[in-house]
Order: structure tokens, then sequence, then C-alpha cells
């Protein structure tokens, strides 16, 4: 007796932003086997980094692996690259490229609460956190000259320098985000409807957070305590204000919290930054070729982001090997469709924030 | 009137005594239009019939009733079935107490009046059809060709004992028919003889015969009571017990039409070969319990009782359409909504009013047909594509497009304007709204009719989903062989339901009622439309960009164990209620 | 002059379509469509090239459409509410055996969100129009229509009423039927082309054909009836704005264990 | 029909593949449908359903595995239909061409009649492109518009269907 039906999502489906093909198997619409299938970005972005290009134009290519934390993936290259070539970066440098990452992740994060949103079927939300949104977009236009691929950080530095009208700018736009992001907050946590769609569902336990090795914004969810930024000491996050935002439940809400409160954080780091730059050069003369082997860890909007770079003492290099947060919270995800239902799943897949294009490369 | 009766039984020793072949097609033709016309021709007079049975054809009665029920203990006894043994010599016990005190003589034992004549069209015009076809089915059942001329024997001495319970006045009359019709069923469910046949069987035997107690009560009380055990002369008597007789009568009634909790044997009978189901457990046999309470129903009306009972069959509507969710087997699917159906019928008979009597009775009229309609090609589907599955019946319109339109048909003659169940419905709804403001408790009634409709077409519109759901191409359709033996029932049946869906419009007399069977003109329409299709570019469904086809399966709803209980346990309560509500109005 | 109104009955629907969704842009704080943007839509739509599955899923939705059109041209004939409930349920048994008909996945999800959606609303309908009744001693809409104001007698009808009004016209919270980010569309996601326009225009209806339930609780003052109307539309764009949508069994649970029982309470409250 | 082509450009819905993108341009999309850009003003709706499509936004240099899905969906989209080629890498390959994965832009296997560059295309240049693409649906004729190869599906249906017409004309043009 078949009473299960197929039910695809993807790989072109509204609720995607990028494709991934999953096949549930359902009862009714309660979804008892997944099947995945990221594969459909692979463009060969590791081969291609040690073939065709050199390693000073690595930096753009790879930052060309995932528009959404670009300038995560151009950081953790360029400061594997600078250990071999055992530079190190001054301070306004360091929080020049801070300043970035934060920024980045606070437009990830919102991005990401708004797809789970539009994906829940609410469209005003939707609309409500992409306006916000812009805010921090016309920061980063300002001050990196592009909206998504910021080609901001090069080895050695930073591209662009940060005056005092854009100083102001971030100031004036976060101030106004925070204020948002209040009222942001208070909406997740009291709307009727988003608790019957958010709360309970899509629960990824601790236990199966350790078992899939969650990163990022959903093993903090689930209360496992994991984030790069308290782990190295590559940048001064602890002085900057830097806070881990826990929760235990694991559920969509949960991880909608965990985003809310670390965008929060990242203004309050941002504004930090911005209030205690110190001064010095923007862009030093770095020489030499990379030669031997590096690790470098780096906490993108999704998680712990990690890159191996192996130089020969040539141009080109021998190998770069990226793992990317998504690559183990896939596992996570198929573990929690199962049991849930068919139309939650377009809101937890959004709430995991999968990158697929980071996954694939 | 004997015509009635005594045709079908030479018919059947024709049956008998005649090889196998294509003189059965002959005798069961010939009885089919024989019958419908003299049952045409009864409805069509006024007259009332009665008849005095003879004091031999008395003791044969009797004599009859006690090997009956003496059968049955043996059966029991020969397949250890406690329940069974224990209700027959209950039943013996009572039946000879009351034997022996009932009153003789008195008005006719056999009143032939406007119910009964109702009652001989649907008994044979369905009826007569579903022997015919019969004659088709058992040619390919791997059973001995005695067997086989026994089985249509059987049914036609069926119709004559059928014939016979709607017109029988004497209540201790209509306990042997009504055990008779038990032992068809019984016998007819076993027919295939193997484990699940003989069990299913068995439960029917032993359900039915709470039946047959409780009319001996009944028949105990009212002889107690009135000295009596004539339906009119009881019927017109009033004072406390009557009430208790009429619960205790309604009871059985309740037992024969498979309402919950009692819907078991109904669902077991769906082992038997089709005509069986399509005969007695959905178009004729069943109908024996809306028309007791319609009998019933000139003392039911506006008394706690038939509120009660009203409010019964309304609950049954809509739990039967429930449970019937969560089946596939077709067969099981029907026999849900024939329970859920019946339920609706004794609602509306023992609401008691003229009107909704007259409902109950045009929703008699044309589930039969329907329920015929389908059952026959559910048959059909059995024989020639060997599916009794819903899920193996995807896309079946591409093999089948005859048989798959027939049970569209009875599905659409089941739901929509202009046809009599939909009729029925929508009538019910106003009349029952003009009763109100006197007998709040419909609201019951009415809500349960308007949540069990909705059940209803769910259920239906899965099926036909499954029937249906066709790939994007479109392959030329396969041409469907379907032997004159399936088709020509068939098209009869489609063509009562239409010509009675016509004259109920025309004796409504309402031109709204008319505009309403409007929509079904754009449904008879399309299929003609198709043709025109064919410049239009063909496509393959939208499948997230993939190019693998998704099978899509059918909704069910399992109801939990817990659930299950509350309603098996509230239906039981609701059952002895009438009993309780009998005794003390 | 009423056969004016039905014959235009589908353009009236699309202005209230447009208006809504100028009213939705600007509620999302958003410039928005023009005010004739569904008419755009469907001149577009008749000028693509017609890509069909197969013959009877494209003529069932033309069907649906026509019955629906046959539906409100009884409202506005003023016919027999319980009639007008059948018809309007048998225009969304065509509709959904049209999304069962293809063997398509989120067609047949559609078919059975939309099932369950009908075994939601029909109950409430019924009960609205027993209401009238119980007031007005009749289901005919004509004389409904000379009641006055039913509203202060059905307060919780109404109420009822306002629960089922965003599933008919597939509104947020109950737009499961629809749910394009799950089921892209439901039982219109196969349809392109013309045959697509009628299921888009049949939307138009839907709107006339509840919102004629929210106007008969006017009574013979029309006034008030377009007050009602315009407040109800006010109303369920709000709540449309304001939330997320629920599951299809929330849904049930919602409709019946709030809608129905404010319904029967009323009911019970006239009667006794 | 003359009387409705002016309508084409008021209502062009738009069905979005990212075929191996890195979805820089998917999110600039997304913004664009936002309350700052807002989309809609247009008469843009994003429907998400190749059938009731007008223009086809792809982002993405076309990996090896996403060529097959293109395809399919573009011979989904009824005509008259634009194709629209967001970013730098869809319309050439961009910063991955010539990687062994990927298949150097859209125009390898379907017609394209915008192209919009940029790393990643911004919202105004988006809104820049839909315009021209309502300009370009309105010169369209409804005449079949065929990709340049195909995969799979299409073809064996093609050869199996006489009446699926359209697999068919274009087979029968490949031959």
């Amino acid at each position: 007796m078949k009473k299960t039906i197929q039910i695809p999502l993807g790989s072109q489906h509204i609720s995607l932003l990028e494709p991934i093909r999953f096949k549930f198997e359902c009862e009714n619409e309660k979804i008892i086997g997944v099947d995945a299938d990221v594969g459909f970005v692979h463009r060969g972005v590791e081969l291609a980094c040690t073939r065709s290009f050199e390693f000073k134009q690595v930096g753009y290519v790879v930052a060309r692996v995932c528009g959404l934390c670009a300038i995560t993936h151009s950081l953790s290259y360029t400061l594997a690259v600078e250990k071999l070539l055992g530079y190190v970066a001054n301070d306004r440098i360091k929080y020049l490229r801070m300043l970035m990452v934060e920024l980045d992740r606070i437009h990830s994060h919102m991005l990401c609460l708004a797809h789970t949103a539009e994906n829940a079927g609410f469209e005003a939300l939707f609309m409500q956190i992409m306006g916000d949104r812009e805010l921090v977009m016309e920061v980063q236009e300002a001050i990196s000259g592009n909206r998504v691929q910021f080609d901001y950080i090069s080895i050695g530095g930073v591209n662009r320098d940060l005056t005092s009208e854009l100083v102001d700018l971030v100031r004036k736009n976060l101030t106004t985000l925070s204020e948002k992001m209040e009222i942001l907050t208070g909406l997740f946590d009291n709307n009727w409807s988003l608790s019957l769609k958010y709360k309970g569902v899509g629960v990824l336990t601790l236990e199966d957070a350790y078992t899939y090795n969650a990163l990022g914004p959903l093993a903090r969810a689930s209360g496992l305590a994991t984030d790069v930024r308290a782990e190295t000491s590559d940048f001064p996050y602890e002085a900057l204000g830097y806070t881990m935002m826990l929760e235990s439940t694991g559920d969509i809400h949960a991880r909608n919290f965990v985003r809310l409160r670390e965008i929060v954080n990242s203004i309050a780091i941002c504004r930090n930054i911005v209030d205690n730059l110190p001064m010095g050069e923007i862009q030093e003369k770095v020489k030499g070729k990379p030669k031997g082997e590096e690790i470098v860890r780096i906490e993108a909007p999704r998680g712990e982001l990690f890159y191996l770079v192996r130089g020969n003492g040539t141009n080109t290099l021998e190998r770069v090997r990226i793992k990317t947060p998504t690559f183990s919270g896939i596992p996570a995800m198929m573990e929690v469709f199962k049991g849930s239902q068919y139309a939650d799943a377009p809101a937890i897949l959004a709430s995991f924030d999968p990158c697929m294009s980071c996954t694939a490369k | 009137m004997l015509t009635l009766i005594l045709l079908p039984i030479i018919a059947s020793v024709f049956t008998l005594l005649l090889p196998f072949k294509r003189v059965h097609y002959f005798i069961t033709a010939s009885v089919l239009v024989t019958l419908t016309l003299v049952a045409f021709s009864f409805y069509s007079s006024t007259e009332i019939v009665t008849f005095h049975l003879s004091h031999s054809m008395s003791f044969l009665i009797v004599a009859a009733d006690v090997i009956l029920l003496l059968y049955f203990l043996y059966q029991g006894i020969k397949f250890r079935s406690a329940n069974v043994i224990f209700l027959s010599a209950v039943q013996l016990l009572l039946y000879g107490y009351v034997e022996s005190i009932a009153p003789t003589g008195g008005p006719a034992e056999i009143v032939v009046d406007n119910l009964s004549k109702f009652m001989f069209l649907i008994i044979n015009g369905v009826g007569g059809i579903i022997v015919l076809y019969s004659v088709r089915y058992m040619r390919d059942e791997p059973v001995s060709a005695t067997k086989k001329s026994l089985f249509i024997a059987g049914l036609l001495l069926f119709l004559s004992i059928m014939n016979l319970i709607v017109c029988a006045n004497s209540i201790l009359l209509f306990f042997l028919l009504f055990e008779m019709t038990t032992l068809a069923s019984y016998l007819l469910i076993s027919f295939r003889n193997d484990t699940l046949s003989r069990a299913n069987g068995l439960k029917a035997l032993w359900m039915n015969q709470i039946g047959g107690v409780v009319i001996l009560l009944g028949a105990l009380v009212a002889i107690e009571g009135y000295g009596t055990v004539m339906f009119d002369t009881l019927l017109k008597s009033s004072g406390g017990m009557v009430l208790f007789t009429v619960a205790l009568l309604a009871m059985s009634a309740l037992v024969k039409g498979a309402a919950l909790p009692f819907e078991g044997w109904l669902l077991g009978a769906m082992v038997a070969p089709t005509p069986v189901s399509a005969m007695l457990h959905s178009a004729t046999m069943v109908k024996i319990a809306p028309y007791l309470i319609l009998k019933l129903a000139p003392v039911l009306g506006a008394t706690l009782l038939g509120s009660l009972l009203s409010v019964t069959g309304a609950l049954v509507f809509v739990a039967a359409s429930y449970l019937a969710l969560s089946r596939f087997v077709f067969k099981e699917i029907l026999g849900y909504s024939t329970v859920a159906l019946l339920g609706l019928m004794m609602a509306l008979a023992a609401i008691g009013t003229k009107e909704s009597m007259t409902l109950a009775m045009v929703l008699m009229l044309f589930h039969a047909l329907s329920k015929a309609l389908l059952f026959l090609a559910a048959g059909v589907l059995e024989k020639q594509y060997h599916v009794k599955n819903i899920e193996e019946m995807k896309g079946l319109v591409h093999r089948a497009p005859k048989t798959v339109g027939f049970i569209l048909f009875g599905f659409i003659s089941l739901t929509l304007p202009p046809f009599g169940l939909f009729m029925g419905k929508l009538l019910a709804i106003t009349s029952i709204s003009s009763l109100l403001r006197e007998r709040p408790a419909l609201l019951i009634v009415v809500l349960s009719l308007v949540i069990g409709s909705a059940l209803l077409v769910l259920l239906y519109f899965k099926v036909s989903s499954a029937l249906l759901s066709a790939p994007s191409d479109i392959l030329p359709t396969q041409k469907e062989h379907l032997p004159y033996g399936f088709s020509i029932p068939l098209i009869l049946l489609a063509f009562y339901s239409i010509a009675t869906a016509a004259g109920f419009i025309i004796i409504q007399g309402d031109l709204f009622i008319a505009w309403l069977a409007l929509p079904l003109l754009l449904v008879i329409l399309l299929p003609s439309m198709v043709q025109k299709m064919e410049r239009y570019d063909r496509i393959q469904p939208y499948h997230c960009g993939e190019k693998e086809l998704f099978d899509a399966a059918l909704v069910y709803y399992e109801p939990s164990i817990r659930v299950r209980q509350i309603i098996y346990g509230g239906f039981g309560m609701l059952f002895v209620a009438v009993a309780f509500i009998g005794v003390l109005s | 002059m009423t056969w004016i109104w039905i014959v235009l009955a589908p353009l009236l629907g699309g202005l209230i379509y447009g208006g809504e969704r100028v009213l939705r842009a600007r509620m999302q704080r958003r410039q928005g469509p023009p005010l004739l943007q569904p008419f755009y839509d469907m001149f577009k739509l008749l000028d693509k090239r017609t890509l069909i599955l197969h013959a009877p899923h494209a003529l069932l939705a033309v069907a649906h459409f026509f019955v629906l059109w046959f539906t409100v041209a009884a409202i506005f004939l003023g016919w027999n509410l319980i009639y007008i409930i059948f018809l309007h349920l048998f225009a969304q048994i065509l509709l959904i055996l049209a999304g069962y008909s293809v063997r398509s996945v989120y067609s047949h999800l559609g078919a059975n969100r939309e099932l369950l959606m009908v075994v939601a609303y029909e109950p409430v309908l019924i009960l609205v129009a027993v209401g009238f009744y119980l007031i007005s001693g009749s289901f005919e809409i004509t004389t409904i229509l000379q009641g006055d104001g039913y509203w202060h007698q059905l307060p919780l009808l109404f109420v009822a009423l306002l629960i089922i009004v965003p599933i008919k016209v597939k509104k947020s919270p109950f737009d499961i039927g629809e749910a394009h980010q799950e089921i892209v569309g439901g039982i219109e996601i196969e349809y392109s082309g013309v045959f697509y326009e009628f299921l888009y225009m049949s939307r138009f209806l839907e709107y006339l054909f509840i919102y004629s339930f929210v106007f008969l609780f006017g009574g013979e003052s029309y006034w008030l009836g377009a007050v009602l109307v315009a407040g109800v539309f006010l109303l369920v764009n709000l709540v449309d704005n304001a939330t997320a949508r629920v599951h299809a069994a929330d849904m049930v649970k919602i409709v019946y264990g709030f809608a129905m029982s404010f319904a029967i309470i009323n009911i019970l409250g006239v009667l006794l | 029909m003359k009387f409705f082509t002016p309508f084409r450009k008021k209502s062009p819905w738009i069905l979005h593949y990212n075929a191996g993108s890195c979805n820089g341009c998917d999110i600039e999309i997304l913004a664009a449908l936002g309350p700052k850009f807002d989309l809609e003003r247009f008469g843009v709706i994003n429907t998400g359903n190749p059938k009731q499509s007008d223009i086809f936004l792809v982002t993405g240099p076309v990996t090896y595995r996403s060529r097959e899905r293109l395809v399919e969906l573009y011979t989904q989209i009824p005509e008259p239909k634009v194709v629209v080629a967001v970013g730098s890498c869809t319309t050439t390959g961009g910063v991955f061409r010539g990687m062994y994965n990927v298949e150097d832009g859209i125009d390898r296997y379907i017609p394209v009649d915008v192209y919009i560059p940029g790393c990643a295309s911004s919202p105004q240049l988006i809104i820049d492109a839909l315009v021209k693409a309502g300009e370009i649906l309105e010169s369209k004729s409804k005449a079949i518009e065929k990709p340049f190869k195909l995969f799979g599906a299409i073809e064996t249906i093609g050869n199996k269907l006489s009446r699926l017409n359209m697999a068919k004309k274009v087979h029968d043009d490949e031959d």
C-alpha cells in the first residue's frame, strides 16, 4: 500500500534563491524521508585557483564563491596568504576589515530573516526587513563602492579608506537600524501567526547539532556554543563588545532570535569600530611568494569558514581548500525535515540559511 | 402482488434447472422487465391492497422461523461463535414465548400501502438490474457451474423476500423476513468460503441477530401493552408503551442500517462478490432501515425519541463520512458512504414531517440507483482490470474510459445538482430550517448534513482524483471493450438516474431548480469540446525544472485509536439511549 | 440593469482586486502597481501562446469560471441563498477536479488543500444562510435584503463570516490553497495563457461572491452594506499584512473551533 | 492581435533561475522586488512558475548540471518570451570563464535578448533591463522560439509523441 507522495523542492523553486534539489517522501504532507542534491552550483573554483589565477588574483576569485559572504571568503584567503608571507596587518586595516565583515553579517542575517518570513507566507514582513536592509546596503556601497561583491580586501590591506563623512553615514544608518531592530524583535516575538509557524517547528536538538557538526547561528540556536570569533585571536572581537548569542530550543524561532540578537551585537561592534578607529596606512606593500601551508578560520555569517592554502614559492598556488559552514548544515537540515510538515519546509530551509554556492563552489 | 413474490421464486427454480448459459440472461432479463412493469403499475394505482394469511400459512411461518433459528444455532456451534449461539438461543426462547402469547386474527397480515409501492419500485427496478448483471459477473468467478446457478437463484429468491418484507404488517412476519435477509447476507457473504468471508459472514450474522432480538422484544411489549402484533393497529394506538415498542423496532433499524457502532458487518460484507454488495448492502436490503423508520415515523414526529433518532442518524452521517476517508479499498469506501447516507435517510425519516419523509424517500431512490451503479462499475473494474484498491486506479481513465465514465457519473449523481441526492440535501436544509424554531435540537441535523456532505464530497473527489490523474501528453485513449453483460445494466441505471432526476424537477415545478441543472449542461458539453483542443500545443507539468516524473498519492486521514474509541463509545451510548428514552416516554 | 451588472461582474471584481493590490503595496510602504494592473495582466494573458497539458484540464478551468459567473449572476438576481452556496460548491468541485486531473504534484497538493478549505468554510456559509433565514423567514436574497440590518441580531455570525473571508479571497493567514512559496500556486500552476486567464478572472468573481455575503448583513440599507463591505475589505487586508500563512490543519481547527462555535452560539441565541 | 501588444510591457511576469551564480545577483533581484526599488510598480510579479512568465531572469555562468534545467524551464515558458542574462558571468562566464564545469554564459543554450553587466548587477540595472525587456517583448511575435540545444526528456517525448507539437517542431529543425 503506497501511502507516500514524492514532493520535489528545487532545483528551481520560488522559495529558493539557489538551486538545491530536495525530494521529500511525504505521508499526506508530513515528511518522512528526504533526498538532497546540492551539486548544481559546482563551478570548480578550487581547481581554477591553482591553475588559471595567480595568488594575488585568487582573493577576488574566491569572493565569487558566494555573493552573500564574499567578504569573509576573501578575508580568509587573504589572511592565509599573509600568514604564509609573514605579514601582520596594522590595527586600522584589521578594524576596517572587521567593519566590513560585521556589516556583511548584518545584511546577510537580515536577508535570511526576510527570506524566512517570505517563505512562511508573511509578505509584509519580508518587505519590511528588505526595506530596513537597504540601510546597511547603502553603507556598504558607500564604503566599498559596490553593494554585494565588495572586493574590499586585498593582500596587504584594504582598497578604500573610511573618510569622516562615511563614518557619519555609518553612525546615522546604524542608529536608525537599531531602532528598527527593536520593532522587528517585538514582531518576531509577539506575532500570533509567526509563533504558529516558527515556535517548535524544525527543531534541531543539541545532540543532533553535535552529531551533524552544525555551525554558526543554527548551532548557537540549539545551545551549542561555537563561534570562531570567540575562539581565535586574529581579530580583537572581545575588546569591541562581542558577546555570544545562545538559545536553547533550536527551532526556527530560536534561529531567528540568534540572528536578530547577533545583528544588534554586530551593530554595536560596528559602532565601536568607527568610534575607536586607529590611525594608520590602509595598504602596505607585501613582498614574496607564498610557500608552505596555512589554515585560517573565520566566522562567516553562516558559521565557521575554513581555508587551507598551500603554496610552493611560485606565483601559482598548489592547493586551496575551502570548507564552508553550510556543508555541515545540510545533513542536520535533512534530519530536521523528517517529521515536519511540507508546508514548513521552505521556512525551515530558509531559516538554516543554506548557501549552496558556498557548498558546491 | 403475487407476481412480485412468486415470479422470482419460479425464475430461480428455472435458473437452477437450466444449465449456466445464455438462457440465464433471458430469464433474468425477462424477470427484470416483468417485475419493473408490475412495480410500476402498482405505483401508479392508488388502492391499498390487503391480504389475510390463512391458518396453514401462519403455521408455515412459525415452522420456518423455528427452522431458521435452529439453523443459526447450528452454524454458531459449527463455527464455534459464542455470539451467534447466545443470540440464537435468546431468540429461540423469546420467539417461543412471544408466539405462545401472540393473539390470533386481527387485521390483515399483509398490507400494500403507498410506502410499500414505492419500495417495490426500488427493489424490483434496481434489484432486477443487479440480478441481470450478476449473470455476466459470475461467468468469470472461479466456482462450479452449480454454485453459479445457486448464486443467481439466491439473488432472485432474495428479491421476493424483499418484496414481501416491505408489505408485512405483522411484526412477527416482519421478524421472519428480517431474519431471512440476515440469512441471505450470511450465506452470500460467506459465498467464497475462505476464512475471511466466513469470519465476516458470522460477524454479519450476530450483529443482525441483535436486530432480531430487539424486534422480538418490541413484539413482546406490543402484545403485553396492546394485545396486537400488527403495525397499523399499534401505530394508531396511543399511550406510554407505544414509544417503547417503536424505540425497540427503531433499534433494529439502526442495526440493519449498519449505523455506527454496527457498521462492521456491512464493511465485512465487501468481501462477497460484487452483486451481493450491490444488492444487499447498498441498493436494497439495507433500505429496510429507513423503510422501517418511515413506517414508524407517524408516531415519532416531534417526540423526544424522534429527535434523538434523527440526531443519531445525522451524527452517523458525519462519523461514517469521516471514517471513510481512511479507507483504500474502493468497495469499502462505497460501503462507508452507504452507511453515512443511510444515517442521513434515517435522520430525515425520524423527523417525521411529511416533507422530510418525502425527502427521505427521494434519497432512498436516488441512493439506490447511484450506489448500485457504482458497485456494478466497481465489479467491472475488479473483473476486467483486477483493481480493487484506489491507489491502483491511478490514471485508469486512459485504460478504461467507459467504466471510469460510469463511476464519475455515479459520483456526480451523488453530489451535484440536478440529481436527487443533492436536491434532497438542499431541500432538507430548507425544510429543517423551518422547523428550527420549534425543535432547536435539529440544528445538529442541519450542521451534520452540511459537514457530512462536505466530507463526502472530499471522499468522492479523492477517488475521482485517482481515476483522473493523467500525465500531460495524451496518447490516443485506448478503446475499452465493455461486454454487453456489464454495459447494459450500467446504462440502464444511468438512464434511470437521469430520468428520475428529470422527473423530480418536473414534479417540483420550480423554475430555479431547473436552472440548477444548467451547470450540468456544461459538464456534458465538455467532452465534445475536447476534440477542438487539438490545435493547442502540449507541455510537460512543472516539476521545479526536474525532468523525472513525480507521483502523487491520495490524501487520507487516519483517526487515532482514541478517536475511534470515542466514536464507537459515543454511538454505543446513543444506541442504548434510544431504548432508554423509549422507556421514559 | 441587473443584467448589465452581471455582464460587468468580472470587471467590477477586477477593480476590487486592483485596488487591493495598491492598498497592499501602500501598507508595505511601496508604491505598488497601477489600479488597472489586473486588466493589463488579463490582456497580456490573452496574447500569450497557449500551452496545455491535456484538454479536460484546460476545459475544467473554463467551466469553473462560467459556473462561478453564473453563481454571481444568481446573487445579483436575488435567488435562494442555499442554491447559490451549492452552485458555488459545484464551481469549486470543477476546479478541484481540474487540479487532480494532471499528474503534477503541486497541482494535487493544491487540490487537496482546496478541498480542505471547502470542508472548512462550507458549513459556516450554510449557517450564515440559516441565520438569515431565521431572522427574515426566507432564503431568497430579495427577501433577505428587505429586512433591516442583521448585524445587530447576528453579530457572532458576522464574526464567523469574517473568519472565513480570508479563506475565500486567499489572503494570509489562510492562503494555503495558493501558497506560492510552498506549492507555487497550487491548482493554477499548470495553466498558461488564455486558460490561466479564466482562473485569474475567477478570482475576481470570488471577491464578489464572498463580499456579497458581507453586504447582505446590511439588510435594506444599502449604505450600511457598503460600509460593512469596505470595513471588512480593509480589515482583511490589514490582517493579510500582519500574519504569516498557517498550516492547513490549523486553519481547519480555527474555523471549526471559532467560526463554527460562534455561528452555532448565535443561532442558538436567536432560537432560544 | 495589435490591440493586446501594448499590454505586454505593462505586466511582465518574471521567472528567476540560478544557473550556478554566486547568489550575488540573486539577492539583488530580491532587493529589486523589495520596497526601495519596488519592481511591482511596473506590474512585475515574481511568479516562480515558467508557465505564467514572460521574462526569464537567469543568473550564473551555467554549470554542467544546471544547463538541462535551464533549457527545460525555457521551453516551458509560453511565447512571447524574453530572456535576460543578469550579471557578467551569465553573459560571458565572467570570472568563471574556462572553469571545467562551466559553460561560459547562457547564450550557448538559449537565445538571449538583454544582457546586464555587473558583478553583481545592481537593482537599478535590473530594473533598467526589465524595462528594456518589456519593450522587446512588444516587438516579439507568438512564433515558437527554440533553445539551441535540447536535452533528455523533451527529446524522448518529442520522438514518442507526435502531438507534443512544440518539442516535435524543435526536434525536426535540429535534424
